[in-house]
């Protein structure tokens, strides 16, 4: 079976410095991966390159059956990608950015309000301005609108930062739901304990490389 | 999804943002009025005042619409949400089509302001057959400049320290409407004798001028906003 | 139509043109070859086609 | 496939970095076209009756403000070759950015030069009439795209996006041109004073087009080989950053 996420000596190259140099990769259908590393050791950077974002300048780099190299905007609507910024409109309310960020994939009505209910957002918080909640409410809010995206290949930056106890548990249910319905997921995390019980596969991320 | 109904959904939430925000309305519509009234302030001719009213108008009307640009973009890259979209798989063409018609509905409100300041502050009037003229010129001419600005503002918006690069790229683009919607503006004011008539040429370019940068800003929208 | 100025009167700004213009370029060309110079011995030798 | 790192190239002075047997028969000949020019033009022409001396500076103005106009076309032929699939290779991007250089380089003067013949000749530096103004709007447009050019990314990226900036600025060049066209025609005195050039006046002006247009060949040939070669230098620093960074990775 294909692998979902095929990478082969990638490097990648952000202000003129090698964020990857040369990352071998396979990710399988269904599976939760965690990607450990220290700070600046490329996590960002790979989960950024497997949504299409950052461009591949050698080796190859296959996801979702698109080869990225030769053009990384038609893997872009089967992916969802939660990187440290939240990608919400502060103005606009809770559930005014879910049902904006699922309309864009076409996500239904009742698809958004289950997103925002599998969140607990459907409560008091729905008609909240984003700006005026807290960190971890906007996270949720962000992880709602991924939710209604319902992604092929989950991609998550450091996903747990800023949840409290029951937003993680929320967090974790959710991916485990999403792995079991066919998506992938990457998290890219330093809270082993946690994202560790959650993943199926953990592989190291050294100096832009990969290391099972 | 069709750019067009992607198109009609930025634009909604482009909207919905400003009327959340008041941000135009608060801000760039009182900095609009305050630039004309400087202009009163510096030319402190009457006879002058009224015959350049035209081009006082346009001319607000681009050092605001500076502001109006950087304020959509902002708002899409203060929290990534131009990452967001593109991500999303969203059609380039849809963002870019979306983001202008926000942005001209914008500009269309700022201009019935500047027309309104212009007749009060300029005794500037309208022959009664140049109604008709003022409103194709303003239609024309706002689709214009909402293509320049969302394409050029789209470029500046891609990475940090390109804010500055925003006036030196549009600017330069944006001299034929200024040229245009003036002597248009002109005919329809009936500013030193001209009559309607002479103005519909000058309609003519502008809506040459929309429809190659409507064209253009389609298909290179999604590889300026790619960073 | 022609503003009534002497020859003697032209003749600065004629030389002017020319002073500018050759000067401008000469500028031009150091810098460009001043930076080649500079640059080369750090390129390898297959990045230089044109030798 | 790990790059073996580079050895570390002599400090060695290279002779003629981008010198080639070509150009440097071209640059003689331009030297000696620059010489005739102003052979010809300061003395051995004769003074135009009307113009006077004022002729003699058109023999560089017209030709920068040709060069100049050919200068962008090439920029925007070069720019429409990188887009099209078929024919992209960064060193199209390379023609475009270094033309667009000396487009600007050369307009610039152009619009020095002109200031100064209509200060002699209509006694004023400057009117609003369509050559001149788009000339000045081309002047401001091109360093939006060199300011364009350096926005960094990727060399693909960079490419692309100033290609686009490029092809954006061709097609605003005749919106341009007829809303000026329009609203101030020609200068009647410039036009007329060109037309009827002849003898050793035209003369003049056609070494001035020669030289000139060798000149930007030569311009173009140097800059564009520096622009490789900073590429090339880019992609060096990428190795050596690529083998610092598995280094990093090795140790830990």
């Amino acid at each position: 079976m294909e692998p979902v996420v095929h990478l082969a000596g990638v490097v990648a190259v952000l202000g003129g410095f090698p964020v990857l140099a040369g990352a071998d990769l396979r990710v399988e259908r269904g599976e939760i991966l965690l990607l450990r590393g220290p700070n600046g050791a490329g996590k960002t950077s790979l989960l950024r390159l497997c949504a299409g974002l950052l461009p591949v300048e050698r080796g190859d780099a296959t996801v979702l059956g698109c080869d990225l190299a030769a053009d990384r905007t038609a893997v872009r609507n089967r992916v969802g990608l939660l990187g440290h910024a939240n990608g919400l409109y502060a103005d606009l309310s809770v559930a005014d950015n879910v049902a904006f960020w699922g309309a864009t994939v076409g996500a239904s009505a009742e698809e958004v309000a289950a997103s925002l209910d599998r969140m607990g957002l459907s409560g008091r918080l729905a008609p909240v301005p984003v700006s005026r909640l807290s960190a971890g409410q906007r996270r949720r809010t962000a992880l709602a609108c991924l939710v209604a995206r319902r992604a092929e290949l989950w991609l998550l930056d450091e996903p747990h930062a800023g949840l409290d106890a029951a937003g993680r548990d929320d967090l974790d249910a959710t991916l485990r739901d999403a792995a079991a319905a066919g998506a992938t997921v990457m998290v890219a995390s330093h809270e082993l304990e946690r994202a560790g019980a959650l993943a199926t596969r953990v592989v190291e991320i050294v100096g832009g490389q990969v290391r099972e | 999804m069709s750019t067009w109904r992607i198109a009609r959904l930025i634009a909604a939430k482009d909207l919905r943002i400003e009327l959340r925000s008041r941000v135009v309305t608060n801000q760039v519509l009182p900095f609009a009025a305050l630039v004309m009234v400087m202009f009163a302030f510096a030319l402190d001719n009457d006879a002058v005042l009224t015959r350049v009213a035209p081009g006082l108008v346009w001319l607000a009307t681009m050092f605001s619409m500076l502001v109006l640009v950087q304020r959509t973009f902002a708002v899409e890259s203060a929290d990534g949400a131009l990452d967001a979209l593109q991500v999303a798989g969203v059609r380039p063409g849809g963002i870019f089509l979306g983001k202008s018609l926000a942005l001209a509905v914008e500009l269309a409100v700022l201009e019935v302001v500047l027309l309104i300041a212009a007749v009060v502050l300029y005794q500037a009037d309208v022959a009664g057959s140049g109604v008709v003229l003022l409103v194709a010129t303003f239609v024309a001419a706002t689709t214009g400049l909402a293509f320049v600005g969302t394409l050029y503002g789209g470029l500046a918006a891609g990475a940090k320290g390109r804010e500055t690069l925003l006036p030196l790229l549009m600017l330069p683009v944006v001299a034929p409407v200024l040229i245009g919607a003036t002597r248009a503006t002109e005919a329809a004011f009936g500013t030193n004798g001209a009559t309607s008539s002479e103005g519909w040429p000058w309609v003519g370019l502008l809506v040459l001028f929309a429809a190659l940068f409507g064209l253009g800003g389609t298909l290179a929208f999604g590889s300026l906003i790619d960073e | 139509m022609f503003a009534v100025m002497s020859t003697s009167d032209q003749t600065p700004y004629v030389i002017a043109s020319y002073v500018i213009t050759l000067g401008g370029i000469g500028l031009y060309v150091w810098r460009l070859l001043a930076r080649a110079r500079k640059i080369a011995p750090q390129v390898r030798e297959e990045d230089r086609p044109w030798t | 496939m790990t790059p073996t790192p580079t050895p570390s190239p002599g400090r060695t002075a290279v002779a003629r970095p981008t010198g080639t047997r070509f150009t440097r028969v071209l640059g003689a000949a331009v030297i000696l076209g620059m010489a005739w020019l102003v052979l010809f033009g300061l003395f051995l022409s004769p003074n135009d009756e009307k113009q006077k001396a004022g002729v003699r500076i058109l023999y560089i103005h017209v030709p920068t403000a040709w060069l100049a106009y050919l200068a962008f076309i090439v920029t925007g032929i070069s720019s429409a070759a990188y887009l099209v699939k078929r024919t992209r290779s960064l060193t199209w991007d390379r023609i475009a950015g270094a033309s667009a250089e000396i487009g600007v380089l050369f307009m610039g003067i152009t619009l020095v030069t002109g200031s100064l013949w209509g200060r002699i000749s209509w006694g004023i530096f400057w009117t609003w009439d369509s050559r001149l103004t788009t000339t000045a709007f081309l002047f401001v447009t091109y360093i939006g795209y060199l300011a364009v050019r350096n926005l960094g990314g990727t060399h693909q990226q960079r490419a692309r996006r100033s290609a686009i900036i490029a092809l954006l600025a061709v097609l605003e060049v005749p919106l341009v041109h007829f809303s000026v066209k329009w609203w101030r025609p020609l200068h009647q005195q410039e036009s007329v004073a060109e037309g009827k050039l002849s003898g050793l006046m035209l003369f003049s002006l056609f070494v001035g087009l020669i030289a000139f247009t060798l000149l930007y060949v030569w311009l173009l040939l140097h800059r564009q080989r520096v622009l490789a070669m900073e590429d090339a230098l880019d992609d060096q620093g990428l190795d050596v950053a690529l083998a610092e960074r598995r280094a990093e990775g090795a140790q830990v």
